[in-house]
């Protein structure tokens, strides 16, 4: 269980948090972009803000890096009050979606360039410009310009001259979402290598949720300029808290159902004519009534139609996806009329065809109807 | 397919226009080759004589006026077109922006004449500025601005500002912001971040917003006549006075011709300058 | 956030130097509004009496009537020429590879760099050698040569933006050439052709070094009737038309603004 | 029916449209249009419509009225269909084709809070005074009056001005600026610019009466006399109107409202001043005024030399700082 | 097996194809952007172009519409010439990515813009427009303007444009990559199904593999201007012809083996110190010598590490993607030195963990060495 769930008061302390954010909030010109806040993030750990477009992401990130002023809130970096101090003076990196290099330095003055605002010597800047480059693998090009270079290589350009200044924290916004896929997947791989090894604290924002789960310690679920749910990825994934949350990342099958008992562990429901019991791991479940149950589909599993506790439905189409197929099924119970479930490409149905749906007891989620969709 | 529909409609128009330039191009070459004959509109016959004339010192007097003009113009205009631009791409509230972008940009559609105008009354012995001045006893004779160079210059600097403040406000705004912020987050304070950054990256703008100024100056007329007062000769005052006073318009032919000449040399050397600039890679 | 002295400083001498500089700019405007009002026909300053006789005598005065309906006049004949010419010309220049392009483009452009007086000076020489009189039409003529390349950019802009799927789109449901021009091209270019006529029209209004050499008495426009209005007279009445001027330009481009914000015209965000 | 007057804009167009032309329209019931422009611009401008002259009756300076003279562009007038020039003072008689419609001078004005004290310039020598450097004002469209005073204060004849070169080229210190027409004068004066112009004495009366306050002075060798004339343009249709509109122009009545207007000299002896306009410098009633307080530069001479004076004047006074 | 393979010369004719390309080749001033191509398209087939970017999909789809002229070469439709007919007569249906849907008219006005080129009466123009909005459900959107509305819905109305003509091919080019994933794969099931109805012919651009695989009858794939296979989903899918289209369409692990003895169905390797034996669909297989073994993550086992058959190999990360975790093991034999395999979340295994890689005596292909990358 998540124990980060964002609270009214600050509280715990463990270890002193790397970024502490206080209630911080942010409104343009009457327009609330960002609800108070609180959150702590753990030295070294890398944290990902995963959230739809407009949701805020970006307007958090620039608060944490100096570049807006928080209309309320306080911001700490390791222990130090910095909601006053300007972006310069935070010591932070920073890599942005459009790499934002220099377009009128060469690759090693880029990477300098944080340390001669800093006046380091300049046989000192020569040797830490020479190791960031080794380490984002690009010793070779220190002499070319920004455009003489692929979008991975501009990238990696990025990521050197942020780190090279040694941040305290390291902020990147949508960094890969300008590469093709096969190139994004490898760049994902090697952020994560790196950061691992430096072990720097780390802010990442993308509206990618699969780049989300496979990067990130810890995510924070963001909708409407609010954090809706902060965990790991298996949190997040396997016991999404709200609607919003279970639908944005992964895939969801929602079903309208009646919550007719529950108990500490146990909830009775009926989904159309199907009874089923459930053990859920909720934290708050709805009171009785009518609610929607959430399972992923690689729960779902497909059973005859006739037996009772499955939920009956009908093959609508198969959609071959290579490694497997997605099974569409016209289900009266679910919402939307659809529930989607993959299985092995040669074990297709033809449409058509009778199934029964059966549901894990552990795993599906209950929510109440009116909770939000957004 | 059709391969191209209209082109000859739509062509014509545009090449008829083109014949009427490249015709009254051809009458300034024609008459600047041909002999003044005092008295009469009509020309003479073949003669080089009309360059020859423009050695006389009047002419190279106000060749050098009018490039000196142009020099000083078009360094006053950046020097405060630059900080307006940034400041009307910058400014964070929407009024602020808008109110400098207005104020900039007026002067642009009121013209010469009024512009001109106003200046005078402002810059005379007896003008605004000197008045104030006086009263405030800070000098007890007046600044000459009328008839001097610094008062055509302040006029032209004037007539040039709002142009320029576009183009540069344009390069300017087409900096990607994230880049100065990147250069923020690695610990560059605002000065250091305008130097090292902002300013190489509008340089384009810069020469190009420079040029135009240049251009500009070159063929302002009312300005430098009206402010200047037969004091500061300039090639176009003195191709209206050789023609509109003298009538001798195979000189003041010549004298465009050779003005022309020097425009677009002068372009070429700033478009050179841009391509050079392009091609470091400050864009 | 909190800021160091150094940025207080700079905070400080930018507003500064930038109320400085719009004072600069407005300077004039300020000084003529006052100058209008002076009740001498010498200037003084600040002035020792109060009078509206410059703005009557503004309206009295003929060769401003007479001028601002000549200019009124060739303006819209001389912007609608140069925008009929100038965005065929660009839509020309934008669709089509064709002989001698470049060269007329060179030649179209060329009043760009060509000082306006020596484009009155050679149509001046031209008319004259061709023996026509120094009619409306020699104006109207300078006029469009001036504008065009100005009307030419901005449409060749708005086609370079223009969205070749449109027409593409409307070719497929199996429109004709001149089907799509007229109901696709036209209508969507349609804001870029206001935009780019009424610059012309204002860019016409105001031009006077060319002007001045080829209009007579019967011709001159505003600017060239206000030049002679100085030269002929030591009054303040070209400060009331001035102001007059500024105020309608004022409030013409406040209108614009409202409607295409000027920042979007003008490229600058 | 229209007639067309050909004449200097601004206040010379008003004051033919208030004096002449209100005559002329009282006595015939047809309207005076004007077309108005610079000397030497309608000079040309007359040449070019040589076949379609634009105007009727044409107001030039009687020097560049030789040149309309010259070239044929004015028709020779027949005096006996203007009654009224029986009148006309001998100076005012310019050429066959044209003749004088008032006369002024050209002379020293200036602003006596701005002079240096005690300046009265009762010689045309002052104006070489070094105490005057950077102050002075002349027009750049006619040179033709510094060069005559520099000629006669040189003693030569002004036909071999170039001898007095060294005299004028000694007064370029103190010349400011070299005003570009009337109204540029006015304002060199009213802006204090140039506290001393050579400068036309109708000017200088319109100044004053603008409430600045300037003095005019008439120098010991006499001020430089102007005439401006008309003549019927060659080739015009309307040759009958044309006479009728000179003959008002000489009408005594016209001439004395002309002087009161714009305290011009009027050109007709039978005109009753009253006295204060009378006694004004510049504005000549009796033959006696006529001969001792002008200084006269033959009119057909400065036609031939005005271009050569002007290219001399502008390429070794105003040029070159 | 695909039997449309690009040949040389078209000869096959069974029923007469809706579209016959005849070595349409094109060029843009020197640079080829499509080399000659030979494709025959069938009635009612839906037809995917499937490649990277500027391989010259669009190219090819402008060239059946009309809008760019072939440098050589001849197009039919219906068996009509039509490579000299200007777009307009062309009769085709057209949906671009991104709608071009005419912004100064209604939705209904753009529906019934192809009938008044037309000339259809009036009354007929409104009954055809209501169908066509009936059809992809937009009857209650007539009047509005395209800005009013949102992306699916414009998509919507671009279909019922193109639809309304009743065209002799529909034509559309990459028309959902603006849309987000929801949406997509909703718009994409609703295509298939109004496609499947109405029976129509279409040729679909997208460099979108699972959108590939899931709609289409047959899939060209792409390169360079080439066309680099065509076959059924699963044909490109499990027998891919090249390393380039294994690569290309789904994910592949590639091994550096070397080919010892092939006879007619079965090829002996050796992928390091590991021999196997293997039977593949292959058509032509590469001469004995090093090659390249190219298998899917789905085909390939986890084992032990000690099995003879099982090349080893050691975990190197396990990238949690929710519905499954992908373990990227360190391989010495793989190319790059990674292979990568999907196992359920729950199975995934520790970093360091050595394990053995057991390949599918079928599925696997082998390709010469040198064969090409892009
Ligand atoms: N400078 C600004 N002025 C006004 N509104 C703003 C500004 N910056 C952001 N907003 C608004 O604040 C909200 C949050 O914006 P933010 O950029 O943080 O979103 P985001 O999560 O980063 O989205 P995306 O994924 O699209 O980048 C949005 O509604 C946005 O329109
Ligand atoms: N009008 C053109 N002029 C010059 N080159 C062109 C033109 N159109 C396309 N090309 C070139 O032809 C090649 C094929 O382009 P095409 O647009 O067909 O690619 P595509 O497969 O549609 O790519 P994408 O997925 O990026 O749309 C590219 O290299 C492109 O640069
Ligand atoms: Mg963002
Ligand atoms: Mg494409």
């Amino acid at each position: 269980m998540s124990s980060e769930i964002p609270r009214n008061t600050p509280q715990d302390s463990r270890q002193h948090p790397a970024v502490q954010i206080d209630g911080v909030a942010k409104s343009f010109s009457g327009t609330v972009a960002l609800e108070p806040v609180w959150l702590k993030i753990r030295r070294g750990e890398f944290l990902t803000l995963l959230g739809p477009s407009g949701c805020g992401k970006t307007t958090l990130l620039n608060l944490i890096a100096g570049f807006l002023e928080a209309d309320e809130g306080e911001l700490f970096i390791n222990r130090d009050l910095v909601t006053q101090v300007p972006p310069h003076q935070r010591e932070i990196g920073i890599v942005f979606q459009n790499y934002a290099l220099f377009p009128h330095m060469n690759v090693a003055q880029n990477v300098a360039y944080g340390l001669r605002t800093r006046r380091v010597s300049k046989a000192e800047t020569a040797e830490r410009v020479r190791e960031a480059l080794a380490l984002v693998k690009l010793e070779d090009f220190a002499d070319r310009r920004p455009r003489q270079l692929s979008g991975g290589q501009q990238q990696r350009v990025a990521l050197a001259r942020a780190l090279v200044i040694r941040p305290r924290v390291l902020l990147l916004d949508e960094p890969f979402s300008a590469l093709d896929r096969n190139l994004r997947t490898a760049m994902q791989v090697e952020l994560k290598e790196i950061q691992s090894r430096l072990g720097l604290t780390t802010v990442f924002v993308t509206h990618d949720q699969s780049e989300a789960l496979s990067m990130s310690d810890r995510i924070a679920v963001m909708s409407r300029g609010r954090i809706r749910q902060i965990g790991t990825p298996t949190e997040i994934y396997d016991q999404p808290q709200s609607r919003f949350v279970s639908t944005f990342v992964g895939d969801a099958n929602l079903f309208s159902a009646t919550l007719r008992e529950k108990t500490t562990a146990d909830a009775i429901l009926e989904v159309g004519s199907t009874r089923l019991t459930l053990s859920t791991y909720q934290v708050d479940m709805p009171a009785p009534g009518p609610v929607t149950l959430f399972v992923r589909p690689e729960q779902c599993v497909l059973t005859d139609s006739g037996k009772p506790d499955a939920i009956p439905a009908t093959v609508a189409l198969s959609v071959y996806q290579g490694s497997y197929a997605e099974l569409h099924l016209d289900c009266p119970s679910a919402e939307g009329g659809r529930v989607m479930l993959r299985v092995p490409a040669s074990q297709a149905l033809p449409a058509g065809a009778s199934v029964g749906i059966a549901l894990p007891q552990r795993g599906p989620a209950i929510y109440a109807r009116e909770d939000d969709i957004a | 397919m059709s391969k191209r529909p209209f082109l000859g409609w739509f062509a014509s128009p545009s090449i008829l226009i083109a014949f009427a330039i490249a015709a009254s191009f051809l009458a300034i070459v024609q008459y600047s080759l041909r002999a003044h004959v005092p008295g009469s509109l009509n020309p003479g016959g073949l003669t080089l004589d009309n360059f020859t004339t423009l050695w006389k010192a009047v002419y190279g007097q106000a060749f050098l006026n009018t490039v000196l003009l142009c020099f000083w113009t078009a360094l006053f205009t950046l020097l405060i077109g630059y900080p307006l631009a940034f400041a009307m791409v910058r400014a964070k509230s929407a009024r602020l922006r808008s109110a400098i972008l207005l104020i900039s940009l007026t002067p642009l559609f009121l013209g010469e004449i009024v512009r001109t105008y106003s200046w005078m009354i402002v810059l005379g012995n007896r003008g605004f500025v000197n008045a104030v001045l006086m009263q405030m006893g800070l000098i007890d004779r007046p600044i000459d601005f009328m008839f001097t160079m610094t008062g055509v210059v302040i006029a032209l600097v004037h007539f040039t500002l709002p142009i320029v403040v576009v183009m540069l406000a344009a390069a300017l705004s087409h900096i990607d912001r994230n880049l100065e912020r990147a250069a923020t987050s690695l610990g560059a304070g605002r000065v250091r971040v305008f130097a090292t950054v902002t300013l190489p990256l509008s340089i384009p703008g810069i020469v190009a917003a420079t040029s135009t100024a240049f251009a500009w100056t070159f063929s302002a007329f009312a300005t430098p006549q009206m402010i200047g007062g037969g004091k500061v000769q300039t090639i176009s005052t003195l191709v209206y006075q050789v023609g509109f006073a003298s009538f001798n318009f195979p000189l003041a032919a010549s004298l465009s011709l050779v003005g022309l000449l020097f425009t677009i040399a002068v372009l070429a050397i700033f478009n050179t300058g841009i391509r050079r600039l392009e091609k470091i890679g400050a864009h | 956030m909190k800021k160091t002295i150094l940025d207080h400083a700079l905070d400080w001498a930018g507003r500064i130097l930038l109320t400085a500089i719009l004072c600069f700019v407005l300077l004039p405007f300020i000084v003529v509004l006052i100058a209008s009002f002076n009740e001498s026909a010498i200037l003084t300053f600040p002035p020792k009496g109060w009078s509206f006789r410059w703005y009557a005598n503004a309206f009295e005065y003929r060769d401003f009537g007479e001028g601002l309906v000549n200019s009124l006049m060739i303006a819209a004949i001389g912007a609608t020429i140069a925008l009929i010419a100038g965005s065929g010309f660009a839509y020309v220049l934008n669709r089509y590879d064709f002989a001698l392009k470049s060269l007329l483009n060179g030649v179209l452009m060329s009043p760009l760099i060509i000082p306006n007086f020596t484009i009155g000076l050679g149509l001046l020489i031209l008319s004259a050698a061709a023996s026509l009189p120094r009619s409306v039409w020699l104006v109207v003529a300078v006029h469009v040569i001036i504008v065009l390349p100005f009307v030419v950019r901005s449409v060749y802009v708005s086609l370079q933006n223009f969205e070749r799927r449109y027409e593409q789109a409307a070719e497929s449901l199996g429109a004709g050439p001149v089907h799509v021009l007229l109901t696709i091209t036209l209508p969507l270019l349609l804001p870029g052709l206001v935009s780019g006529g009424l610059f012309a029209a204002i860019l016409s209004f105001n031009e006077f070094t060319a002007s001045l050499f080829v209009v007579n008495q019967r011709t001159q426009t505003l600017p060239v009737a206000m030049y002679n209005y100085v030269r002929e007279y030591a009054d303040p009445t070209l400060a009331a038309v001035s102001v007059i001027y500024v105020a309608v330009v004022a409030v013409m481009l406040l209108l614009v603004h409202k409607f295409f914000r000027l920042e979007k015209v003008l490229n600058v965000e | 029916e229209t007639l067309v007057v050909s004449s200097w804009g601004g206040s010379f167009r008003d004051l033919i449209d208030e004096t002449i032309a209100k005559k002329f329209t009282e006595e015939t019931g047809v309207d005076v249009e004007f077309i108005t422009g610079g000397t030497i611009d309608r000079l040309n401008q007359a040449k070019l419509s040589r076949d379609t002259p634009e105007s009727d009756v044409t107001f030039t300076t009687s020097h560049i009225g030789w040149l309309y003279h010259n070239d044929g562009l004015f028709e020779e007038l027949d005096m006996s269909k203007i009654p009224n020039a029986v009148n006309l003072v001998e100076q005012a008689k310019i050429s066959p084709s044209h003749i004088g419609a008032w006369a002024y001078v050209y002379t020293i004005g200036y602003l006596p809070d701005a002079v240096p004290e005690g300046m009265t310039f009762d010689s045309w020598e002052d104006l070489w005074s070094p105490e005057l450097e950077g102050m002075i004002a002349a027009p750049d469209f006619d040179p033709s009056h510094i060069i005559a005073v520099s000629s006669k204060l040189d003693g030569v004849d002004i036909e071999n001005w170039m001898d007095a070169t060294d005299k004028l080229l000694a007064l370029k210190p103190n010349f400011k600026a070299f005003y570009t027409n009337d109204a540029n004068s006015q304002q060199l004066l009213s802006t204090g610019e140039t506290p001393v112009q050579i400068m036309l004495s109708m000017n200088a009366y319109h100044m004053q009466s603008e409430g600045l306050n300037i003095k005019l002075a008439i120098p010991k060798e006499g001020a430089v006399l102007g005439v401006d004339t008309m003549g019927i343009t060659a080739g015009t249709d309307k040759q009958e109107l044309a006479y009728k509109f000179i003959n008002a122009a000489l009408d005594p009545e016209v001439q004395a409202k002309i002087a009161e207007i714009k305290k011009g000299s009027p050109v007709v002896s039978n005109v009753d001043l009253p006295e204060e306009l009378a006694d004004l410098p510049g504005i000549f009633t009796t033959p006696e005024q006529w001969e001792s307080q002008t200084l006269i530069i033959p009119h057909e001479l400065r036609a031939e030399k005005t271009a050569e004076w002007r290219q001399w004047f502008s390429e070794n006074m105003i040029s070159g700082n």
